[in-house]
């Protein structure tokens, strides 16, 4: 019986400092499940495996996170692994994955180092280089601005490095000093109010925020209530569906780069959002698409394998070649191209929000 | 003359230790009683049980009852004991609150008073002519006061408190001879008052002199009772406990 | 021969986990877990010894296990591994088996002085105003390293795997499953030692009466040092370790949440017994496993069964009491001194 | 003119601090513990006041199909809030703290248990309601005054404030001038001697956790009216940061927490104004740490005179 | 050359003085009281001898050693042992716990020595548990030795406060109110025990006592202080029929 189901684990983070985004991944692959399942299973080499996912809560830390790859490798015995989403326990777990030759594919990590000499480990979104000049590019033409500044979570390696790249960015091309800001808060602070009115008194043209959506939120209402008018921009890590709910009409007109954009979409990227919508009550934010996206990468790897070997540590093997083998995937989340070194080449686009609360596309980036 | 305390058949633990095996006895209105017996015998523990403060600092009681005017304690909150039924403990150890200064602790002990603001103020006065060392240090925290002087900051709460029923735990303990000779003749003045005095004195000699009767209890059991003449001519009780 | 059953009986267990892991009967898994409850062991007792035996209630042991996890991992990473500070490894990897350990007396050393940030003023406070030095002292580590760019910010620090590697290069067996053992014996074991001569006593004698202790000739600031220090570098020593196991820190992994754990260990276990520390670390880090099941309501569950277990047991599982108090038997076979 | 913005920033911020931290200082003051539940218990009435407003306002909660307007809806929140914060403290104190009591555990495992509840509450709260933000209604038309040269203030702000402050003044005086206050502070002293006095132990207990968590419950409302995103952990680290503020104030003083709790706002907001931001927490806590160094009990805290 | 020697010795808390210019000169081997009403200042002398207070004013030399500025322990080290008004022992410890502990200024091996166990340590270790037992043994203690010492009757605790105290080898003990508490037959106890100490012991013994009848069995010499200063000072027969003793002390006993 058990050689009619295919175990993939998940490595998520589903209490502690980020639990919404443990929840989007657990939600999206859930759909995803029982999608296939309810077509019969999987095909492989035209035989039909049900699917089972395990879910192992890492807590956002990293030891934990480390036991919990171990976990699903030693007891549950997956043959691949989906997260860890965020890059403190990606790291590690890439590592543990790594040294234990399991595939492994993280949604959401953008630090270099969650990939970098780890041939088993993957991911499914763009880095923070990357990210960073579009936000420089886009800004400078859209808003005309000659000086930005900068506020962003000191304790959240994502946010600290697209801060600093985004600083290095935007001097190569406005000048030394044209950063008249750059202000950083702890992770779970509510009150930014010192750092904007020092922000605020340096009168940039606008305001980069490079952090997560909750606390996005806080900021821009702040800053309004301290008098500032200016435009903001910010990062994929706004792109929640809760962002709205939190920020009102304080965020409206804002613009963000991102993975996908939800209003608007086509395909199968909107019969996703959907699906999700109605199943979940919200829009799937990026995690979710991404963690889609990454454990369909797995899948289609298993059936690019063509069998389901007995020995679970040479199907692993197979599947990591297969992995690595997969030049090309069309995800929700754009088109990926994969240059053998575990981090797909794909595009980014920046959006708009609406005044209804939806994220409209403005344009698309991709790297040359 | 009635009874007003009744102890009958009282049985206490310690977690599991007993440490009273079942005693009785009374003490009536306007009486001085006292308590002797050695070390460890358990005379703090019947008083701790009388006031029934909550374990584990203080005993549990097990079997037996204990009667005050007639009603049952057993199923009085301590804190009722208090205010209700006017009784005072000057515990041992003296337990002053020693974050306070010596006049808040004075003013505590008449959280429970009803009888109105100028009763309390001469009650004040009481206190202070009776122990002028107090007045000095009425704003003084009260845990840097000597040992002495916490002594008579216990004593003064008691009778701030406004009871008819007083229970002292080695009132004397600590205070210079003089002192001591003053402290008994007030109580003495307050039992001609009306107040009904329960008395533990490690001095037997003393108390025996100073009170009405009393009962000797060791390790956990009363062995001999009397009037205090009786008591003083009982040549055992005289070997055990007077020093000879 | 009697008196050192115990000893062999203890060093047998290491090679036997040791010969077990290698031919992996357990498997890796299993070897994580009992590595992560060695270095719960060592903080736990290592806590003990201020806020059970010395009645101190630090709350930033991790501030100090941070310490000791950086300066190790600097260390090591520097001798064994390719580095943006250095460059190349200086060291080869034989050098390793010098070279570990060493780091990780380095990394307790370095532990043990941050401990004077609270030890020092230890003379003088006392209680829950120690506390908060001990907090803020955790709040200022973790804010100093992210402030460093150089060991990696907030992003975490790593190469450390590299050590074992070299160590594996030369001998393929769990080096480091073997290292945090020793460890964990030799912390434990250094501070029994300690804390039954007369002059650990001492810091008893502080947590019951200190008023009475300095007046009866126990030199208590030189006691308090000595605690503190010997507390915070064991941590130190912890840190070194996890650094290792895990080949990756980060200063997330060392807040109040951290410092949190260790507190309920010390306490579950009771204050003043070390096997109580131990046992309970033990329980805490399979608890911690074994409901992982429970995803969301794993920590509601947690606190709730160490709300009830405290309701029935107010005094820790141990009491101050040790094993060998509950097992005379023991004795035996054991000195226990 | 920055200056002005950014006292005004340490005033609000500090007032958090403030509130939170007498809620911690009236519990400690009384019973030697340190309540770590209560930085939840803050939490707990942030989400109370949401519950009440959403269902008030016919936009959530228990669908009621009720449809008041904001500032009537404030009017009842607060009260309600406030009430229902001080339940759930109060169900704490009967449930956990006081059977530990009652059975002389060490403090120390009062305070762990506290923690745990902390816990709790927080995990609770997650796996309930899920980890979805919640956002809180506006229920006051938002005001901004600007006071000219960059420097602007809100109504709600200057609320806040003045909330502190009067809250404190009403705590000062109860503690200090009250017997009731009396008795509270004799508690800390000598548990046991306290119904000695004819007071009853436990309505004075209670009557504390009363007074500490529905302080409590306001700072939540404030707080969510503030900065209205609710998550279960945002009671966390200002709860951590309060207990700090008010022991460096001189745990168990109603000034002290104040003061402490201002102060904290201050060293926060100024080393943000002055160093670059990253170096707040650093710069905060050694600055708190050698307050602690030089003055070993805190601002107002006394030394206890051991007498020997 | 005398043991102690104390010279103008006062000592305020705020406004108010507590000990007021304080004299005393005490020799080896003599047995002193120090009375005097509640407050008077008595512990307070004991407390700035043995350097848990700073005096305000005025000197205090031990075997011709100023000890001004010294810590507790350190003159303890000295040669200074004392009981407390209300005891003080260490209750979760076991009695000969609390007996070796007060021997720490003389433990004679270092940290190291205690990790490695060296052969000092064991040499030590064994030299401090012997003069417990020797103690225990003499002061009738010996049954106790296991028992911690809240569980034990009132006097026994007194009993093992003065063992303790005696474990630092001391050539002045201060006893602060040692029968304070004690039924009439421990006091009589107290009384031998402490003959017994200075029968065998070279100390000398220097107590505060409210129950005259030790101190007029036992001293040879005593002080009396009110409000910090001196009123009186002789033998037992003087002060018991000096009229500022007994109209600031004394007092008569009828009740
Ligand atoms: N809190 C307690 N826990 C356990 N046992 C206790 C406790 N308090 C007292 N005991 C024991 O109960 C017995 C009676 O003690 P109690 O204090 O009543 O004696 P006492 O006659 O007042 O003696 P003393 O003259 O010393 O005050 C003693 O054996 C004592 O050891
Ligand atoms: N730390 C302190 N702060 C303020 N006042 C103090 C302090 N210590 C002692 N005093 C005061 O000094 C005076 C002397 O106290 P001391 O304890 O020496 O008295 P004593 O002679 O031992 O009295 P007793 O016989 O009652 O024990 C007392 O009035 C006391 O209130
Ligand atoms: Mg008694
Ligand atoms: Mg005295």
């Amino acid at each position: 019986k058990d050689s009619d189901t295919i175990k993939v684990g998940f490595n998520l983070e589903l209490t502690g400092d980020i639990p919404k985004v443990g929840e989007a991944s657990k939600f999206a692959a859930e759909m995803l499940k029982e999608e296939i399942n309810s077509q019969g299973g999987l095909e492989v080499g035209g035989k039909k495996y049900k699917l089972e996912f395990v879910y192992q809560d890492n807590e956002a830390k990293a030891e934990s996170a480390v036991n919990a790859a171990l976990k699903l490798i030693n007891q549950d015995k997956v043959i691949a692994i989906v997260g860890p989403n965020s890059s403190k326990q990606a790291i590690p777990a890439g590592a543990t994955c790594n040294d234990s030759q399991v595939p492994m594919v993280t949604p959401w990590s953008t630090n270099p180092d969650t990939t970098k000499d780890r041939p088993w480990v993957f991911r499914a979104c763009f880095l923070d280089p990357f990210q960073g000049p579009v936000a420089v590019n886009f800004a400078s033409k859209q808003f005309g601005a000659k000086t930005a500044a900068v506020i962003f979570d000191i304790a959240n390696d994502y946010s600290k490095g697209l801060a600093e790249i985004f600083k290095k960015e935007w001097e190569k091309k406005s000048g030394p000093g044209t950063v008249v800001g750059f202000e950083s808060h702890g992770t779970k602070d509510q009150d930014f109010s010192a750092q904007l009115t020092k922000i605020i008194a340096a009168k940039p043209d606008f305001i980069f925020i490079p952090d997560n959506y909750n606390q996005v939120a806080l900021i821009v209402k702040q800053a309004h209530d301290l008098g500032y008018k200016g435009p903001f921009m910010g990062s994929d890590a706004w792109g929640s569906a809760e962002l709205m709910t939190l920020c009102g009409k304080d965020c409206v007109g804002q613009f963000f780069s991102t993975h996908y954009a939800a209003a608007g979409a086509q395909g199968a990227t909107k019969e996703f959002i959907d699906r999700y919508t109605t199943k979940y009550k919200y829009v799937p934010d990026d995690v979710a698409a991404l963690t889609w996206d990454a454990t369909r990468l797995v899948l289609q790897a298993i059936q690019a394998v063509g069998k389901v070997e007995k020995d679970i540590k040479a199907e692993r093997k197979l599947v990591r070649d297969a992995l690595a083998g997969i030049k090309e995937f069309a995800g929700i989340t754009g088109n990926m191209k994969f240059a053998g070194t575990g981090d797909p080449n794909k595009c980014a686009v920046v959006v708009q929000i609406s005044p209804e609360g939806k994220f409209e596309f403005k344009e698309t980036v991709c790297p040359e | 003359m009635k009874t007003l305390l009744e102890v009958k058949n009282l049985k206490v633990r310690y977690g599991n230790i007993e440490a009273l095996h079942g005693i009785s006895f009374d003490v009536k209105e306007g009486e001085i009683v006292t308590l002797i017996g050695a070390n460890g015998a358990g005379k703090s523990t019947t008083l701790l049980s009388i006031c029934r403060l909550p374990p584990p600092e203080a005993p549990r009681v097990v079997e037996g009852d204990i009667l005050f005017n007639g009603q049952s304690l057993l199923n009085v909150p301590p804190h009722k004991i208090v205010s209700d039924l006017d009784m005072a403990l000057v515990p041992e150890g003296r337990r002053i609150f020693g974050n306070l200064t010596v006049e808040e602790n004075l003013k505590l002990a008449t959280y429970a008073r009803k009888d109105g603001h100028e009763a309390a103020v001469r009650d004040y006065e009481r206190v202070y002519a009776l122990f002028p060392r107090l007045a000095e240090r009425r704003k003084q925290r009260s845990e840097s006061l000597s040992g002495g002087e916490q002594q008579m900051l216990a004593l003064g709460r008691a009778i701030m408190s406004k009871c008819s029923f007083l229970m002292l735990d080695e009132p004397s303990m600590g205070l210079a001879p003089l002192l001591m000779y003053d402290m008994f003749r007030t109580l003495k003045e307050l039992n001609r008052e009306g107040l009904t005095i329960l008395l533990i004195e490690q001095n037997a000699n003393l108390a025996l002199r100073f009170a009405h009767r009393g009962y000797v209890l060791d390790t956990g059991e009363i062995v001999a009772h009397g009037t205090s003449e009786q008591l003083l001519a009982d040549p055992e009780v005289k070997k055990a406990y007077l020093g000879g | 021969m009697q008196k050192h059953t115990v000893t062999i009986g203890v060093f047998a267990l290491i090679a036997l986990i040791a010969v077990l892991a290698q031919f992996n009967v357990l498997d890796a898994y299993y070897v994580s877990v009992l590595m992560f409850m060695g270095v719960n062991i060592i903080l736990a007792t290592s806590l003990n010894l201020v806020n059970g035996y010395m009645g101190e209630f630090s709350c930033g042991h991790g501030g100090f296990m941070c310490v000791g996890a950086y300066v190790s991992s600097l260390c090591t990473v520097l001798m064994f591994s390719k580095n943006a500070i250095l460059g190349a490894p200086l060291l080869p990897p034989s050098m390793t088996f010098i070279g570990f350990p060493l780091a990780l007396l380095v990394g307790s050393f370095a532990a043990a002085i941050a401990g004077l940030v609270v030890a020092i003023p230890s003379f003088k406070t006392r209680g829950d105003y120690l506390a908060i030095i001990t907090l803020a002292a955790n709040y200022i580590v973790i804010s100093a390293i992210n402030n460093m760019e150089i060991i990696g910010g907030p992003r975490g620090f790593m190469g450390m795997s590299a050590t074992e590697v070299g160590m594996k290069s030369v001998l393929d067996i769990p080096w480091v499953l073997i290292f945090t053992m020793l460890g964990t014996l030799g912390s434990v074991w250094l501070l029994r030692r300690f804390v039954s001569s007369t002059l650990g006593k001492g810091v008893s004698a502080i947590s019951q009466d200190e008023i009475a202790a300095e007046i009866m000739s126990v030199d208590t600031n030189r006691m308090k040092l000595i605690a503190f220090m010997l507390s915070s570098g064991l941590a130190g020593l912890a840190g070194g370790l996890y650094a290792h196991i895990l080949g990756y820190v980060n200063p997330q992994s060392f807040d109040i949440m951290r410092s949190t754990e260790i507190m309920v260990m010390v306490y579950l276990g009771g204050m003043g017994s070390l096997s109580g520390a131990a046992l309970a670390a033990v329980l805490f880090t399979v608890l911690m496993e074994a409901l992982r099941f429970l995803d969301v309501w794993k920590w509601v569950v947690i606190p709730l069964l160490l709300i009830l277990l405290m309701q029935f047991r107010p005094e820790g599982l141990m009491g101050n009491k040790e094993l060998a108090d509950l097992f005379p038997k023991l004795r035996k076979f054991y000195s226990f001194k | 003119m920055e200056i002005f913005q950014h006292i005004l920033n340490a005033l609000q911020f500090g007032s958090f601090y403030a509130l939170i931290a007498l809620g911690y200082t009236l519990v400690y003051g009384v019973l030697r513990l340190i309540n770590f539940a209560h930085g939840d218990i803050f939490m707990v009435g942030a989400y109370i006041a949401y519950f009440v407003a959403v269902t008030l306002l016919g936009i959530g909660g228990l669908h009621l199909g009720m449809d008041m307007h904001p500032a009537l809806a404030l009017a009842i929140t607060v009260p309600a809030t406030m009430i229902l914060t001080a339940l759930v403290g109060v169900a704490l104190e009967r449930t956990m703290y006081r059977p530990l009591r009652r059975k002389g555990a060490n403090r120390l495992y009062v305070v762990i248990t506290a923690l745990m509840a902390g816990l709790m509450l927080e995990n609770g709260n997650l796996a309930l309601l899920g980890a979805s933000r919640k956002r809180f209604p506006d229920l006051l038309e938002k005001v901004v005054w600007d006071l000219g040269g960059g420097v602007s203030v809100t109504n709600l702000k200057v609320i806040v404030i003045v909330a502190a402050i009067a809250v404190f003044l009403l705590l000062q005086f109860i503690v200090t001038r009250t017997k009731i206050g009396m008795a509270m502070r004799g508690i800390s002293y000598d548990k046991f001697a306290i119904p000695l006095m004819g007071i009853p132990l436990d309505t004075i207990i209670v009557f504390t956790f009363i007074l500490g968590s529905s302080m409590a419950g306001l700072a939540g409302i404030l707080f969510a009216m503030s900065y209205p995103i609710l998550e279960p952990y945002m009671g966390a680290l200002i709860g951590w940061k309060a207990f700090i503020a008010a022991v460096v104030g001189g745990i168990g003083d109603i000034r002290g927490a104040i003061v402490g709790g201002f102060l904290l706002g201050f060293i926060e907001i100024g080393v943000v104004a002055v160093f670059p931001s990253t170096l707040r927490d650093l710069f905060a806590f050694s600055v708190l740490l050698i307050i602690l160094w030089l003055r070993p009990t805190g601002i107002f805290g006394v030394a206890q005179t051991t007498k020997i | 050359m005398s043991l102690l020697e104390i010279n103008g010795l006062t000592r305020r808390f705020g406004g108010l003085i507590a000990v007021n210019d304080f004299n005393i000169d005490l020799g080896e081997h003599e047995l002193v009281a120090l009375i005097g009403p509640n407050g008077a200042g008595k512990t307070t002398v004991f407390n700035l001898i043995s350097g848990f207070y700073q005096p305000s004013e005025g000197s205090i030399k031990l075997k011709g050693k100023d000890t001004k500025g010294l810590r507790p322990h350190q003159v303890t080290a000295l040669g200074v042992a004392r009981t407390f008004q209300g005891i003080r022992l260490w209750g979760e410890m076991h009695v000969l716990d609390n007996i070796r502990i007060a021997q720490h200024y003389r433990l004679g091996y270092s940290l190291l020595d205690c990790f490695l166990r060296t052969k000092n340590y064991v040499h030590r270790e064994k030299a401090i548990d012997a003069i417990a037992w020797e103690l225990l043994e003499a002061m009738d203690l010996k049954d106790v030795a296991y028992e911690l010492p809240r569980n034990l009757p009132y006097g026994v605790q007194r009993r093992v406060e003065i063992a303790r105290a005696m474990s630092v080898k001391p050539s002045l003990l201060l006893l602060d109110e040692p029968a304070a508490g004690l039924n009439s037959s421990d006091v009589e106890g107290l009384i031998k025990l402490v003959r017994w100490i200075y029968d065998n012991f070279p100390v000398t013994i220097w107590m505060i006592e409210h129950q005259m009848k030790v101190v007029m069995s036992l001293c040879t010499r005593i002080k009396v202080i009110d409000f910090g200063t001196t009123i009186a000072d002789g033998s037992p027969d003087e002060i018991q029929k000096n009229h500022a003793v007994i109209k600031a002390y004394l007092g008569d006993d009828t009740i």
